[in-house]
């Protein structure tokens, strides 16, 4: 069995999708048609053979509870191991104080309960496939305190704005150490920059003594807070990923990797055959097109049925694409409906929205226009 | 429904040699239907849509993928503290190994299973037959009836109907006579294959019908006439809507066909009513600059640069450029390499079609089963 | 399939089982040693074959949620059927904003969505064994637009203090309805009254028009609120309830109902052969007893070793009775462990407290101590 | 346990014709133990805390029960979405029935099944004893020693090892012999018959052994001769702990009377290594106010008013007044009426015994399989 705890960490406020995440947390995002943001962390941790995982969510828990129900489509045995989701919506309205300190202190029976040695703390929101085993492998090589995973990106003056940034030194004695010396944010100005993934690995232990601290600090800190400010007492190990890593932090980055991954040859790195991506299935049919459809450059999910023109764009379940409507560049959620007429460019449109009268929703070439959850326009 | 009101009995022994190599590795009821399904989430589903929570699936031949496909019952929503889905082969006695010598024979083979389950009603379907269909409807009308048996029936144009099994009924629907592809039938009520018994009556009959030595222990040609004979209480049920035996190639690709033709009264998205299947992961499929696509059906994993037309493609499908798709079935993980032409074919599992050929005719469907 | 959908709704602030209730909402409480309270209506709801349940809680619904899963244990479909726990923490502060009316309201939606044409409506703190199927063609026959359960009680002067009464008399017109002419309260000024189980059955086009013209009112009111309001302006019938009920309202009906039924000839009726209870396992092993145990009148669960005395109590599962410990007329709960040389009488030990130090805790013939949950006394 | 790492095939085919009427309607892996168990709730429970996702359970003569019970296999959490209980009774071939002709037969009668898999390892387990181990540490070491095969071993006292299969092994617990019941035995080492073999080469050998007419087909007598004859690497794993077959009457009642010990060393309260069962809907058991009770295992759903002594009882047992139960095992649904004293008798599902009958002795155990 796993010798790891794993806790998917929610994110803090700077993170912020515009209008999607107005509606649900970040982790239950719609991602590429089908998934939604927390099925490659959990994912991740499930092919890790992590096995007991605990979920800290900002707001309702309920959508993320159903989602990934006893554990078991995402392949955890739901006796052996557990899945837990804790939320904490009381503190929502007094958001400063909501801090992922807080969330694991008020379920701190859960964590020492647990028989696991050590602990991998991860957000939802960097999207990648990684095997966390081979980060405890470093870990455990290096003797470090902590080990936590970054990405060196060259374009960090584009993406990645706001996430953590790390600097690091060979150590003069430890070869397989890494030393983290100092962590600053990320604020566009660079290229290069070596973007934390907040994702750590440590002793069950320490990261007891490190809630304890950041509490007697400030009610106000978070677990990278207190990390930050370890970083000459602790031995923190810097672990490269050297798979490819998305950054969803905000409405464009949402954007920009969707349309980005439209390209199978961009995101098959994301979706590899030795390494499912599970999530909840909704039992759709496959995707039907009738024949006025017309669809070039695009990733359809199952369940939809376009009658319509789709270009360079993302559909997702049971979607409903009207003859004579037009969707280019835009990102249409589960159960949209785009009646006949429309013609929608660089929008996206949330769940359930029907767009019946509004007729040319066509963003400027820099922009993105959304269109609410429910909504008729 | 309440619990074990009724049990449903699927019998899923055919070996199905009409479908010639689509049965090779797998049994019928598990051959791929519609682009993401297999024949046996029809009947499945359509229990656990009906409230049907207990179902015994009665395997002859090498059952072993359709044992441990039927097995994972949450697929199904099966999985209910009570219910499930049982796998029951003909098992060794202590007179040696049996083999189910007829479809009444295989439920007398498992009278102790129905025993333990203790139903009132037995709901005896096939594992070849595509219908959406709620047995909770059927079961009123049976219990409404008081009836020993119910029978679904479906109404067929009367030219067509010395191919089936008939029912002739009195004005209420009360079946008097029942003839197997009758010459000159008297009636356009064709059987489905689809049975309500009373659990306590039938086990009767069939410890009756184990004894005789002339019988073929079959409902059909045995059980049926036996009750018609003591003069029980008959019951046609009257099913309007989609229904299609899939037991040939033909069938099977007209059935396929019919998904994607609003026409044909087969809707599988229709949200009350979902056919449920195993739970494939495979991103959402790629549609590139150079496709074009209309009249179709695609699954997730698929990725097509080609030209795809009045088609259904299952999961894990790839259609390179310059390839074309017409009027075909592309079972999962099917690879049409750039620049060939399919026309009216049905490709199997796995199977390779090599660049620029050109395979199938617009006459008899083609089965493609090994890489050409 | 079931023309029902199934709604469990939340109890008012009047139901408090002091001590208890502190800690977890009242359907989570723990009933007879290994259930929790919810188990009744849900099983209910289930062996009717109600399938489809909206399950509303106050406060945090991390324990329901992972009690109730997918419904899979509660024998339902969990393809085609659905269980969705709503709860609305954010307002649990101000409490009086937090009514069914609200709740119900927030998640229109999915009340919207569902196929069933009848709604049947029941809290969880009154505990029967009852097929609602026989509500329905009760409901059916007397062609009324509410139908609510209630039971005739002897003894209303000692038990569902503060539950709704109702008085009903023949219709002139229609002798299959009872038809309900007034709901009051139950004050325990007197033997026999009709209490209302806050049960109702009507169509789910009748809810959303109450709900609506409840909101119009007042927020402050509740589902019994406008039906009260409604008693001359719609039929409602009221139908008898044959089976005994037990109404758990406060820490003395929690206490008297445990001490009531220990004794098997009154708990068969609840826990009828025909009509399971169903739960969520522990997989906790039988008890065991070892050769110091001495036991008397008392019922005890799985999972726990039983090595000293216990009398006329309920002893809930994985609890620990130590050589020499002694415990009388008193509920234990889950994981509990009582120390040698201890004694208890008329206490109720709330989940994982440990009594290692206090030697004899006796409760006054019409009092109850109650120790808190994890405490160490 | 990455997924497919391992898959576990349970041996589950034996008669247990030695437990007489226990087996007379259940395989010997689904007999009753512990006051709530069934014996193959061990082997499984052990896969599910192991992470050992996939378990085929093989299975020959009268599987109808066991089959509907491993089916369920939410019970122990193997429902996960690439894992699975999975039923493998021998199949009806081209060439007709089979039956499996030993313990390595029924695995290649099963080449296809895993070869479905495609797991790294196959680990070999029997499904009627009773011990809690982590197969986990035991892959660990078969890796880490890059073995072919590895066989569990248990120290037995030297005098008591000619009634094992014993394994001779170097310093490293390399295995260089291996003994069958010898009679003169080099070493204490007993064979527990749990293996772990790497499933390419443990394949070819099952395939070799097919054909070979002398062979019994079984992996004591044919496989690890074979492995050894080859010098293929075999390795002994110690385990350390409780261990029992349980295949007769007198075995089965001294497993279940250590529970109730204290010193025997099965521990079945320990909260890291649950044995998870079928959940039972009954509530907690009633100890009334003339009961006596003592060293006993009692599980749900019992109404005690008499004396238990040293004894286990199964779910929905009534013990009437002035009846006295010691030494013994009751099972499910047992009524013992009033005045009755059994005494080392285990008492068969749902068997009533009479008031003031007296059932047992002193001596050997007692097996009452019908009401007296």
């Amino acid at each position: 069995m796993s010798e790891i705890l794993g806790i998917i960490n929610f994110e803090s406020n700077a993170v912020e999708v515009s209008g999607l995440s107005d509606y649900r947390g970040i982790p239950s995002l719609s991602f590429m048609g089908r998934y939604r943001i927390i099925d490659f962390v959990l994912s991740n941790m499930s092919n890790s053979a992590i096995s007991n995982i605990h979920i800290h969510v900002r707001g309702n828990s309920r959508s993320i509870s159903e989602h990934v129900g006893t554990g078991r489509h995402f392949n955890i045995n739901s006796k052996r191991g557990s899945l837990h989701v804790f939320s904490n919506e009381s503190e929502m309205k007094a958001s400063a104080y909501h801090t992922d300190i807080s969330s694991m202190s008020q379920n701190l029976e859960f964590l020492s309960d647990a028989d696991e040695q050590y602990v991998l703390i991860a957000p939802s929101y960097f999207v990648y496939s990684f095997d966390y085993n081979d980060l405890l492998a470093e870990h455990l090589k290096s003797n470090a305190d902590i080990s936590m995973l970054y990405k060196s990106t060259d374009n960090a003056n584009e993406v990645c704005i706001g996430c953590d940034t790390l600097s690091y030194e060979k150590d003069g004695c430890n070869p397989d150490l890494r030393r983290v010396v100092s962590i600053g944010v990320n604020r566009g100005k660079h290229k290069n920059r070596s973007i934390s993934l907040e994702c750590y690995l440590m002793r069950k232990s320490l990261l007891l003594e490190l809630l304890k601290e950041a509490r007697e600090i400030s009610p106000f800190y978070w677990l990278k807070d207190i990390i930050r400010e370890k970083v000459d007492e602790l031995a923190i190990n810097g672990v490269a990923l050297r798979h490819p890593v998305r950054c969803i932090n905000s409405l464009e980055s949402y954007y920009t990797t969707h349309m980005n991954l439209i390209d199978q040859s961009k995101s098959k790195a994301f979706f590899r055959e030795d390494w499912p991506i599970f999530t909840r299935t909704s039992d759709s049919p496959p995707t039907l097109y009738n024949s006025t459809a017309r669809v070039k450059n695009s990733t359809i999910s199952n369940g939809s049925m376009i009658m319509g023109t789709v270009e360079n764009s993302i559909i997702g379940r049971n979607v409903v694409i009207e003859e004579g409507a037009v969707v280019r560049n835009s990102i249409i959620l589960t159960r949209a409906h785009i009646a006949s007429g429309i013609e929608l460019d660089r929008a996206i449109v949330d769940k359930r929205a029907k767009v019946f009268n509004a007729k040319n929703i066509c963003a400027a070439a820099d922009d993105i226009i959304y269109i609410g959850r429910s909504e008729t326009v | 429904m309440r619990n074990n009101q009724m049990v449903a009995m699927i019998l899923a022994g055919g070996r199905g040699t009409r479908l010639y190599e689509l049965t090779d590795k797998v049994a019928k009821p598990a051959v791929y239907f519609g682009g993401k399904y297999r024949i046996i989430d029809f009947p499945l589903s359509n229990c656990a849509n009906s409230g049907v929570q207990t179902v015994g699936v009665l395997t002859q031949y090498e059952s072993i993928f359709l044992n441990s496909y039927v097995a994972q019952d949450s697929r199904w929503g099966l999985d209910t503290r009570d219910g499930g889905v049982y796998v029951l082969p003909p098992r060794e006695k202590s007179g040696g190994f049996s083999i189910y010598r007829g479809t009444a024979d295989a439920i007398t083979q498992n009278i102790d299973f129905l025993d333990q389950k203790e139903p009132d009603h037995v709901l005896i379907l096939s594992g070849d037959h595509i219908y959406k269909m709620d047995y909770s409807k059927m079961l009123k009308q049976h219990e409404d009836n008081n009836a020993d048996a119910t029978i679904a029936v479906l109404e067929v144009p009367l030219k067509e109907a010395s191919r089936f099994g008939i029912m002739n009924t009195d004005e209420n629907d009360r079946i008097i006579e029942f003839e197997e592809k009758p010459q000159q039938p008297k009636s356009n009520l064709a059987s489905m294959g689809i049975y309500i018994f009373s659990w306590k009556r039938l086990k009767q009959y069939l410890l009756a019908d184990e004894k005789k030595e002339d019988s073929e222990h079959d409902f059909g040609k045995d059980i049926i006439p036996a009750y018609l004979k003591a003069n029980r209480s008959l019951y046609a049920y009257r099913f309007k809507g989609y229904w299609k035996d899939v037991g040939t190639i033909d069938s099977l690709w007209e059935g396929n066909m019919d998904l994607i033709d609003p026409k044909s009264g087969l809707d599988i998205f229709d949200p009350s009513w979902r056919i449920y299947s195993e739970d494939i992961t495979y991103p959402a499929h790629t549609i590139t600059d150079t496709a074009k696509i209309s009249n179709s059906m695609v699954n997730q994993g698929c990725l097509i640069e080609g030209e795809i037309k009045r088609s259904v493609l299952f999961h894990d499908v790839v259609v390179a450029k310059g390839a074309s798709v017409v009027d075909s079935v592309l079972l999962p993980g099917t690879r049409v390499e750039a620049g060939a032409k399919l026309k009216k074919v049905i490709v199997g599992e796995g199977v390779v079609i090599s660049a620029r050929k050109k395979v199938g005719t617009d006459g008899e469907v083609t089965l493609v089963s090994k890489d050409i």
